[in-house]
């Protein structure tokens, strides 16, 4: 099963890593990656009041959807479920969700990462940091290309 | 052809969406983000650095070369910082 | 907060992970892996019908532990919690869990990594499975050798 | 000295655990497998690859050349296949 949800609302990552694996004996590992808003990025600015997230409706869903297709072309997936929220977002809020299953670890802990790596640079998100002295756009670090980049 | 704009992008010319004819001439997506500079102070704020602006061609990821052909929608965005 | 369980019964991979990000504001990766117990290895084998784990208690958390110091002196994290079952499983039944929290998901992602495969090769625990035609001990894997050795 | 025995290692030796005196000339965790070896054929059969069969000594693992010391416990058991 290969889901893509974008939403506002909040997620329940065992009920979805639950859906992937129920009713199955042929799953052996189960990742998940859950991605949370923090309150602070840089050691000495002003903390974060909250986080809002702008997207290409459509846009996400299916370049979402290409990325799992790039996954399964690449490792021997059973089931994969990526959920990512838009609007506003507070300190210990979630934002994004990754699920993998496979036969076997190394399959799902590499898909795991591959999509969080190229959900980062490809998927049509852009984050708003909303801090008391001022609200900036965030802007895209050079080490998300480098993470994306590794996977050749 | 419509054309879509997020994040500072968006911001910067102060409008979500527009439908514009293309003018002659303009027959890329690097073509159509020069043109857009020309049409006012918001415009050119947004693409002062165009190696910074990204497209979206008909919702797939584009290059400033690709030809803009029959595509419907196209939309104009910073890097993305999703996830 | 870092745990180490060995247990007979089942665990609950959301209430773990909950428990490490309830009321935090600086955590911005969760990774969570479950191994399950699978029906089947190699195809065209007679089908698993339960594996029995067999452990050293006391080495297996003091083992599992020097694991846990040993990722933290490798990457920044804020959190992991391991659970490793003992006893008999049936297909779909979860085995181990591991959960890791960090600011940032690269260390989330590759502590998680890290504790499955030093775990594999290190952690005192023994699989018996059992099959309709023959009880057998697993062997161990050159591949878990391998994935261990990685991390020099 | 006491001495366990886990998965097939112990099935083979018929035992869970027991206590030794070390004879003498016995102070690495190879002797002490050497000598095992000849206690019968349960043992000879655990023993007969020695380089398969791991130890732990105290709880940690230990190489075949690591000295018992003084050690109280000692662990013999296959490749562990857990996770």
């Amino acid at each position: 099963m290969f889901t893509v949800r974008i939403q506002s609302e909040d997620f329940d990552p065992a009920a979805e890593s639950a859906a992937l694996t129920r009713g199955r004996t042929d799953v052996g590992a189960v990742v998940t990656f859950t991605g949370l808003c923090r309150a602070q990025d840089a050691p000495g600015g002003a903390p974060l009041i909250a986080l809002t997230l702008e997207h290409y409706p459509g846009m996400a869903e299916e370049e979402i959807g290409r990325l799992i297709e790039e996954a399964r072309a690449r490792w021997p997936l059973l089931g994969a479920t990526v959920i990512h929220r838009f609007g506003r977002m507070e300190p210990g809020d979630n934002i994004v969700l990754v699920v993998t299953t496979s036969a076997h670890r190394g399959a799902a802990f590499e898909a795991a990462e591959f999509l969080m790596d190229w959900l980062k640079t490809h998927a049509p998100f852009w984050k708003l940091e909303e801090r008391a002295d001022e609200n900036s756009w965030v802007p895209a670090k050079d080490s998300d290309d480098e993470a994306a980049g590794r996977w050749g | 052809m419509k054309i879509l704009y997020f994040a500072w992008v968006r911001e910067r010319i102060g409008l979500e969406a527009e439908e514009i004819a293309l003018p002659e001439g303009v027959s890329t997506v690097a073509d159509l983000a020069a043109f857009l500079k020309t049409r006012g102070e918001g415009y050119a704020h947004a693409f002062e650095n165009p190696r910074v602006v990204r497209a979206a061609l008909d919702r797939r990821h584009a290059r400033p070369d690709t030809p803009l052909g029959a595509a419907r929608e196209i939309a104009f965005f910073p890097p993305m910082t999703g996830g």
